[in-house]
């Protein structure tokens, strides 16, 4: 019957530029599925991300590589995780899958057009990231693979550390446009 | 000030939101006696103490848990914080 | 060169450069390093402003951040900063400076007759006064006074300036960067503690870029240029200069500011000031003394100064102040100035000193007078000469005065801490409860000697290592000698007859503080505010301390025993757009766009704030004459044929877990536990105080599989109570939360050709038929050839409507292919105008009347509040005066005469009663023009309102000024039976 | 008739003819001519500083603005004389001392408007009643507004106001526009879109307040016994007969209790809890500025409210910090908060520096609305529940509490505040916030 189709736009058009020591850049093709432990299934979920993802549901605050190294998994709270991977931008089936592979035992939600993905690297990084976000980036306290939301410009977040000098950073799809003018002026201002 | 997260370590209190003392815990049982008594001093009255104070603390820009600080209304000295889920159920809340 | 006749050898500045700066207009000159103050001397400017209340001539009286006198606007509009030091003020090439305060030329201020009047304005003479006749205040007295006041103005054009704020994490934050705070964080980065090390100066050094001590053999300067090269170097040390750390706040968090670009002509483009949030695991406060000045008559001409100001003048900047220097001390320090000066030239004509002692140096052709004072001096617009005690007049430029110095406690209270007092220094020092982690060093904490400050800091530093359990790398504490600094408790001089002035800025002399004990202000809080005393600019830094002994004279008690001052955040003034960073105009709050913002704006939408989102408004035409035709267009449209509109704004929580219909129970007032697979329900919240607080639907996606809607403006809190209920209420309950608002881009498809549309749009097999998706309907299913989407048969329009949702990155394409299937049923966007007229037009509440004062009950939901079930807000929902019988009900209203307009905010008077509160009956809470009635029509409360349908009300509007007649009537004028949604 | 009209109370103009009596001074321009002719010496201090008697009629714990004016319209108006104030601070040391300073009555709910509508007749009478200039400035008050919802529920305050007797006023954008030139109109994130004035809306030099009222009573004979701190009630078979204190055993025949951010506090000494918690409310100051604002100037949509002192100082506030305290000192990002709404409205104050900020321990309620009341305890008195808009309602509070100790009956514009009024559902919710006191 449907003589339409629907393309999907990336929130912020593939951004990207490259500044001095700083580069910024929109992860567009990017699948995020929140993964919640059902009550009093702890072990059960243990399991079936080991079993998944070959490698164990990180503590609260950090993140990890599945063995394959194609999905992380990042640990947000007592009762959430996601899972964030590469997927092609039409692709709608990241949740089905990941349920899939954890065996139903999770509760899974899409939550990939929730968030947009900004990528921020480069030296100059962390001095962009001083001006808005308040939490520790020092490698010591908040090392590669640590994982933490907080707020940056009003604007709920969440930070990942990728590489020594690398972060990803998600926030609500909706204000996507706020959010990459928040990093861009914490560049500008800091270059 | 900085609230110790159980679990994430220090965090500026402005990613938390407050609600109030942790009494509001205690919700009574809707089906006792006098339960419009109880309602109305869980909903209205407060010890509003000088001095320690166990409060709810929402980490909205967080993890999104509730928890119960122990804090001193008047040095702000925070002594405790707890995860609220696991405080409730030692209440009883889960049954 | 040849203007700067003051300007004398050494000091640190470049003279291989030099700057051009006005002042009033006319040119002078200085040099890279220069502060505006040290240019103003060396171009030999004493008279730099005018006193506040009496307009006396005044000039600059320290070289620091406690300058109460020398305060000038720099610059000009729109960057004119009005009320600036002109003795923190860097020199930059083409600095502008105007003075302050006066009419008429500086020199020749009309105001100055105020001070011939000085005997009828003595302290709180305005609050004895101007009470007669009433009227006089506010026309002719108070704007006198208003104008009076103040010292510099706004140019009342935007801050051209942007500013930014930070974030800073440390082991160590050290406050000050002289010789406590250098030898403390040299001792701290040895080992390898993350240190921050803040000082207010462009450069570092404090103290000893002034004095000529010796440090480990080096000139102290020289010392302090190595350290600071040393710690430059190391990657654990952040140094910041020109940088206040302005306020303490609880565990360990310290407010500072840092000054990018105040020292250049213009900021070009970078944030000209940066708000820095140092979170530190400990902090050394490292923020030396302030000199105090003692009070004499007439003590606050230009050339009067601070003698440590004026050593540093002559030391750092290469300047003298006067010619004819004099001194007048009650401490050991002050005779420094004298021998500093003396070797470097410059003539002193006299060392008084007021202790009565040997002369504790020799100072080449100067006079000395011990147990002698100053009493009067003389010197219209700059001072000319003084006279002792003995009635001896000596011809003096400049008089250096040393009144002993007052540790810098001010961060120490900026929590529960009180200063204590030392009888040894005549001084407060930290005491009380210190901020959690704090520790003071230095002349900070009393230890006034060089050699005890190194010592003080080397030490505290290393006490806060091990107590941070980091290993102290063992290096040799830097060495210098323990000056003398005896100092006596002498404020002022008792046998002085002119005023003598205490605080410079707020003009309050010591005859004040006398005047002050007489009328019983006798508390420092009293004396406080009843003297303005220390409540300028300055904060009091010099005046408090003399201040207060002389209240202790008055009162016969010690200085303690009379109180402390106690300082508050700022330690310094701290601009307003520095406080607000980037959160300014457009930038104020973040923007939230829905998914087809794009779409909207390519076809003619206006938009609205609403919280944050910004929504289409409604979608005008080429010929519609004003939004009014436009919404009427779009909701004749959707009632006739089909109309839709993005409502991804509403909250959408997705809800999962084998407890989630129990849970849903609990939050809402209406049953859950039997909604089907495959349905929604309309559910309604209450707060547990009972009041009514948000509604929405929530559909079954599967057993355990939930979606919420909520209303737009309540998304964030609702989530907030839920997860309440979740972790604090109700624990046992297996349910997981999370929003998915901005997951799915969701559209409102309404009016009777809303099935044909989406027909076009929806995947193969899915049957849109009444029988097989029903109003209240909910499904998940393919769209456009397989993209995922949610269908939900629920209408806030009152027609046959769908909202339909698809992942968000979808969102735009899917209002283009809403809008293309829809052509040939001429499909019509709607804005949030359209869909307020329908959803008033079907009697929906929303936030107007959801507004949190009211209750199932007046809204006409009592319904929907379960008998047979518990839920949050239900027994105190019950309580008496929430049921009286005559509570408020929604109801609607309809003008008697069809061609008035009702408005919003109007009251409901019964006819024939007067209007007055006594009798409101109630309030219109919202309108609208109905383009299917063809008038305009109303919601509103009014009391037992369900019981007087068809009565005529005054609907009074005074603030308006209109009145009009309106008739009650059901809430729901469109379709009140549901024939049409159900269709 | 208007409400006010209905309920009896001593006209402004009529109380303003009964002058002070007794030894004191009078204050006027006479009196500042003559003592400057004779070098400032003959002033005499404004109060005494008495010993604390055996026994009072009426003891009023708590020497802050509500107290003190108690006193005063107990001694004046009520004709009682045998009063003490005990006061654990100095007189005025409560938020009557730290406040902005701002005086309105632009409320909109029957329980609240007349009381405050009272209380500002009472304000515009008070310098000349009193003898004392408290610069009670009329400069309006605006509240800005930013979109429809909030435009209807202004207009439904500002009829609620002229239906009470109170004066209030609709601005559109045009007219803020020639008015308010400074603020943002072009750029806002928030646009403005109007406002609410109330015109005799403004600002008064709060310690004035208390050194005024203090004096007055003072001279009436009530005892202002500052540095006295209460520790505990005598309560015999459910009566209250008298105080203990720092100073020792004082009986009373009442005990009223008017301690704002320590209402919890002092009545937890008689076993009350109240529906109300403490919360500290910062504030702020610049530096002096030559004449910038007209009023009071209060953001829609953000947290922000100023006004310019007679000093210069431009005078900002904005939310509580939100969390229970006793402490009188706030935190760094409610600071940030304020001057965000302040740059957003008004750019041009980017410049103007902060001088000095400071917090108030608010005695927040559950409905944001005050109590003025008897308590189930049998003369003991309770006056509290004031939020942040204490100073606002000084005269009118001490009047009404007056009105209650010396009649025990609430005074009709005050007849609302009762403490039982959560159990019956009685609910004087300005804001809609319902029963969480950090969000009134």
């Amino acid at each position: 019957m449907a003589d339409f189709t629907l393309t999907a736009e990336p929130f912020l058009g593939r951004f990207e530029q490259h500044y001095d020591d700083v580069k910024l850049r929109e992860i567009y093709d990017v699948a995020v599925v929140s993964a919640a432990i059902p009550l009093r299934k702890l072990t059960a979920a243990k399991k079936a991300v080991r079993a998944a993802f070959g490698v164990d549901l990180p503590e609260v605050g950090l993140s990890a590589l599945s063995q394959d190294s194609a999905m992380r998994i990042l640990r947000l709270g007592t009762d959430q995780a996601f899972v964030v991977f590469p997927r092609a931008q039409q692709d709608t089936g990241a949740e089905p899958h990941i349920a899939d592979l954890l065996g139903g035992v999770f509760y899974t939600t899409d939550q990939s057009d929730v968030w947009v993905t900004l990528e921020l690297s480069g030296a100059g990084a962390r001095r962009a990231l001083e001006r808005i976000c308040p939490l520790n980036l020092a490698p010591d306290a908040f090392g590669i693979g640590a994982v933490a939301r907080t707020s940056m410009e009003h604007l709920g977040t969440v930070i990942i550390r990728t590489c020594d000098d690398s972060f990803l950073l998600m926030s609500a799809s909706s204000s996507a446009h706020s959010f990459l003018h928040a990093i861009e002026t914490s560049i500008a201002n800091t270059a | 000030m900085i609230i110790n997260h159980p679990l994430l370590g220090p965090r500026d209190a402005a990613e938390f939101v407050y609600l109030g003392d942790a009494a509001l815990i205690d919700r009574p049982d809707p089906e006792a006696e006098n339960a419009d008594e109880k309602f109305y001093e869980y909903g209205y009255l407060r010890d509003n103490p000088a001095g320690e104070h166990q409060e709810l603390w929402y980490h909205e820009q967080g993890d999104r848990s509730w928890l119960v600080v122990t804090r001193d209304t008047l040095t702000h000295e925070i002594t405790s914080v707890k995860l609220a889920r696991d405080e409730a159920k030692k209440r009883g809340r889960d049954k | 060169m040849s203007q700067q006749t003051h300007r004398i050898s050494g000091g640190l500045i470049d003279r291989s450069s030099t700057l051009g700066f006005t002042f009033n207009g006319k040119p002078m000159q200085g040099h890279p390093g220069d502060t505006l103050a040290s240019a103003l001397l060396a171009n030999g400017q004493r008279l730099v402003g005018r006193g506040f209340k009496y307009h006396r001539p005044r000039g600059i009286f320290t070289a620091g951040s406690e300058e109460p006198n020398a305060l000038i606007e720099l610059r000009s509009a729109p960057h004119q900063e009005p009320n600036t030091r002109a003795t923190v003020t860097e020199l930059f090439d083409g600095l502008t400076a105007t003075s302050q305060n006066h009419r008429g030329p500086l020199e020749f201020d009309f105001m100055a007759v105020t001070d011939l009047l000085y005997p009828f304005l003595s302290i709180g003479f305005y609050y004895k006064t101007f009470m007669w006749p009433k009227a006089f205040w506010e026309k002719i007295y108070e704007p006198i006074i208003r104008s009076s006041a103040g010292l510099g103005s706004l140019s009342m054009q935007e801050d051209p300036d942007t500013y930014d704020k930070g974030f800073l994490h440390c082991d160590l934050l050290v406050i000050g960067a002289g010789p406590a705070g250098l030898a403390a964080a040299l001792t701290a980065a040895r080992s390898g503690a993350q240190v921050i090390l803040a000082d207010e100066d462009h450069r570092a050094g404090g103290r000893l870029n002034a004095e000529t001590y010796d440090i480990d053999g080096i000139s102290g300067t020289e010392w302090a240029a190595q350290t600071l090269a040393e710690l430059s170097a190391m990657d654990n040390v952040r140094l910041m200069v020109r940088t206040t750390v302005y306020g303490a706040y609880d565990h360990g968090v310290y407010g500072a500011l840092e000054r990018c670009t105040d020292h250049l002509a213009s900021s070009d483009g970078k944030p000209r000031q940066v708000l820095w949030r140092i979170y530190s695991k400990r902090a050394l406060l490292t923020a030396g003394a302030t000199e105090r000045p003692i009070a004499f008559g007439n003590n606050d001409r230009p050339g009067i100064m601070l003698a440590g100001a004026v050593r540093t003048y002559v030391n750092r900047y290469g300047v003298t102040p006067g010619k004819q220097v004099a001194i007048f001390t009650n401490n050991d320090d002050g005779w420094r100035t004298a021998t500093d000066l003396a070797a470097k030239g410059v003539y002193i004509s006299a060392v008084i000193d007021a202790r009565d002692i040997e002369p504790p140096a020799t100072v080449a052709g100067a006079a000395v007078y011990m147990g002698s004072s100053v009493v009067d001096t003389a010197g219209r617009r700059g001072l000319h000469s003084i006279t002792l005690a003995s009635g001896e007049r000596i011809e003096s430029d400049c008089l250096a005065i040393s009144g002993g110095w007052s540790p810098n406690v001010h961060l120490t209270c900026h929590q529960r801490g009180k200063p204590q007092w030392r009888d040894d220094i005549n001084a407060f020092v930290p005491g009380g409860t210190l901020p959690a982690g704090m520790q003071v060093a230095g002349a900070a904490n009393g230890a006034l000697s060089l050699g005890a400050a190194l010592r003080d800091g080397a030490d505290c530093a290393a006490r806060t290592l091990a107590d941070l359990g980091i290993k102290s790398k063992a290096s040799k504490a830097p060495t210098a000698s323990d000056e003398a600094h005896r100092s006596s408790a002498y404020w002022h001089v008792p046998e002085s007859r002119p005023r003598a002035w205490l605080d410079m800025q707020n003009d309050v002399t010591v005859k004040d503080i006398k005047q002050s004990y007489k009328e019983g202000f006798r508390s420092v809080e009293h004396l406080k505010r009843y003297t303005t005393l220390g409540m300028a600019t300055d904060q009091g830094k010099t005046s408090n301390i003399p201040a207060l002994a002389i209240m202790a004279e008055c009162t016969g008690k010690t200085i303690p025993e009379t109180g402390t001052t106690i300082f508050r955040p700022p330690y310094t003034p701290i601009p307003m757009g520095a406080l607000a960073g980037r959160a300014r105009s457009k930038d104020f709050r973040p923007y939230r766009l829905t998914p087809s913002h794009k779409w909207a704006e390519n076809n003619g939408a206006t938009f609205v704030e609403t919280g944050n989102w910004l929504r289409a408004q409604w979608f005008a035409r080429p010929g519609e004459k004003g939004w009014r035709d436009s919404v009427d267009r779009e909701v004749e449209m959707t009632h006739a044929s089909v109309g839709i509109c993005d409502v991804t704004t509403l909250g959408k929580i997705d809800i999962q877990g084998k407890d989630t219909a129990e849970f849903l129970n609990h939050v809402y007032t209406n049953a859950f536990l039997k909604l089907p697979v495959g349905k929604v329900r309309y559910g309604l919240m209450l707060r547990e105080d009972g009041i009514a607080y948000d509604d929405g639907t929530t559909a079954r996606l599967g057993e355990n599989h939930f979606v919420m809607t909520t209303t737009t403006a309540n998304a964030v809190l609702v989530f907030r109570r839920l997860e309440f209920a979740r972790q604090c209420l109700w624990p046992g309950l297996d349910v997981h939360l999370i929003s998915t608002t901005d997951g799915w881009a969701q559209f409102a498809v309404a009016g009777p050709n809303s099935r044909n549309l989406l027909s076009k749009i929806v995947d193969a097999p899915f049957d849109l038929s009444n029988e097989a998706f029903p109003f209240m309907a909910c499904s998940e299913l393919t769209i456009c050839g397989g993209t995922p989407a949610r269908l939900f048969r629920i209408s806030f329009s009152g027609e046959m409507a769908y909202e339909i949702a698809v992942p968000a990155r979808f969102g735009n394409a899917m209002m283009g292919a809403l809008m293309e299937a829809g052509k040939e049923y001429d499909a019509v966007p709607y804005g949030t105008e359209a869909l307020g007229v329908m959803r008033i037009e079907k009697g929906h509440a929303a936030g107007n009347e959801l507004n949190g004062q009211t209750t199932a009950l007046n809204l006409g939901l009592g319904g929907f509040v379960s008998k047979k079930k518990d839920c949050i807000g239900k027994t105190l929902s019950l309580r008496p005066e929430l049921n009286r019988d005559d509570a408020i009900r929604l109801v609607g209203f309809k003008p008697v005469d069809h061609s008035q307009t009702l408005l919003a905010g109007s009251h409901f008077i019964t006819k024939g009663e007067t209007a007055n509160m006594a009798n409101d009956q109630g309030w219109m809470t919202s309108v609208a023009y109905s383009p299917t009635f063809g008038h305009s029509i109303g919601l509103g409360f009014i009391k037992r309102g369900h019981e007087r349908k068809g009565e005529i009300i005054r609907v009074v509007n005074p603030a308006r000024n209109i009145e009009v007649e309106a008739e009650i009537v059901s809430p729901h004028f469109y379709d009140p039976e549901g024939g049409l949604q159900r269709g | 008739m208007t409400i006010l009209e209905k309920y009896s109370y001593p006209n402004p103009e009529t109380l303003k003819k009964q002058h002070l009596k007794g030894a004191i001074m009078r204050y006027s321009a006479f009196e500042i001519l003559k003592q400057g002719l004779s070098g400032n010496k003959g002033w005499k201090p404004v109060w005494r500083e008495p010993e604390p008697k055996a026994e009072y009629d009426v003891i009023i714990v708590g020497g802050g603005g509500h107290g003190l004016s108690t006193a005063y319209y107990l001694s004046k108006v009520f004709g009682m004389r045998n009063i003490a104030v005990l006061e654990k601070g100095w007189l005025g040391s409560g938020n009557i001392g730290r406040n902005t300073t701002i005086i309105r009555s632009n409320y909109m709910m029957p329980g609240n408007q007349p009381f405050y509508e009272f209380s500002l007749k009472l304000w515009e009478g008070l310098e000349q009643d009193f003898n004392y200039n408290a610069m009670v400035s009329q400069r309006s008050i605006l509240n800005l507004f930013h979109s429809d919802p909030q435009r209807d529920a202004f207009v439904r305050r500002a009829n609620a106001m002229i239906l009470s007797g109170a004066d209030a006023e609709l601005a559109d954008e045009a007219q803020l526009r020639r008015e308010l030139p400074f603020l943002d109109f072009d750029n806002a994130r928030f646009p403005i879109k109007g406002g609410l004035y109330q015109r005799r809306g403004g600002t008064v030099r709060h310690d004035a307040v208390a050194w005024g009222y203090a004096r007055g009573a003072d001279s009436r004979g009530v005892d202002i016994i500052q540095n006295c701190e209460v520790t505990g009630f005598d309560i015999e078979n459910g009566v209250c007969t008298g105080v203990q204190s720092s100073k020792g055993r004082i009986r009373a025949k009442k005990v009223a209790v008017c301690v704002a951010g320590s209402s919890s506090r002092v009545m937890s000494l008689a076993g009350m809890r109240l529906p109300i918690e403490s919360h500290v409310l910062q504030a702020f100051v610049t530096e002096g500025l030559k004449p910038t604002l007209p009023g009071v100037i209060t953001f829609g949509a953000g947290h922000f409210y100023v006004s310019q002192s007679d000093k210069g100082g431009l005078v900002f506030g904005g939310d509580i910090d939100g969390y229970n305290t006793y402490a009188q000192r706030g935190n760094l990002p409610v600071v940030e908060d304020v001057a965000e709404g302040g740059m957003a409205i008004m750019p041009m104050i980017g410049r103007a520096r902060l001088l000095r900020s400071w917090g108030g321990v608010m005695d927040m309620s559950m409905d944001g609305s005050p109590f003025i009341d008897k308590t189930h305890i049998d003369g003991l008195y309770f006056n509290g529940g004031w939020c942040y808009g204490g100073f606002k309602a000084t005269p009118a509070s001490g009047y009404c509490y007056a009105h209650l100790l010396a009649n025990d009956t609430p005074h009709p514009v005050a007849k609302e505040m009762r403490l039982d009024r959560f159990k019956r559902g009685h609910i004087i919710d300005e804001k809609g916030q319902g029963n969480q006191p950090n969000l009134h």
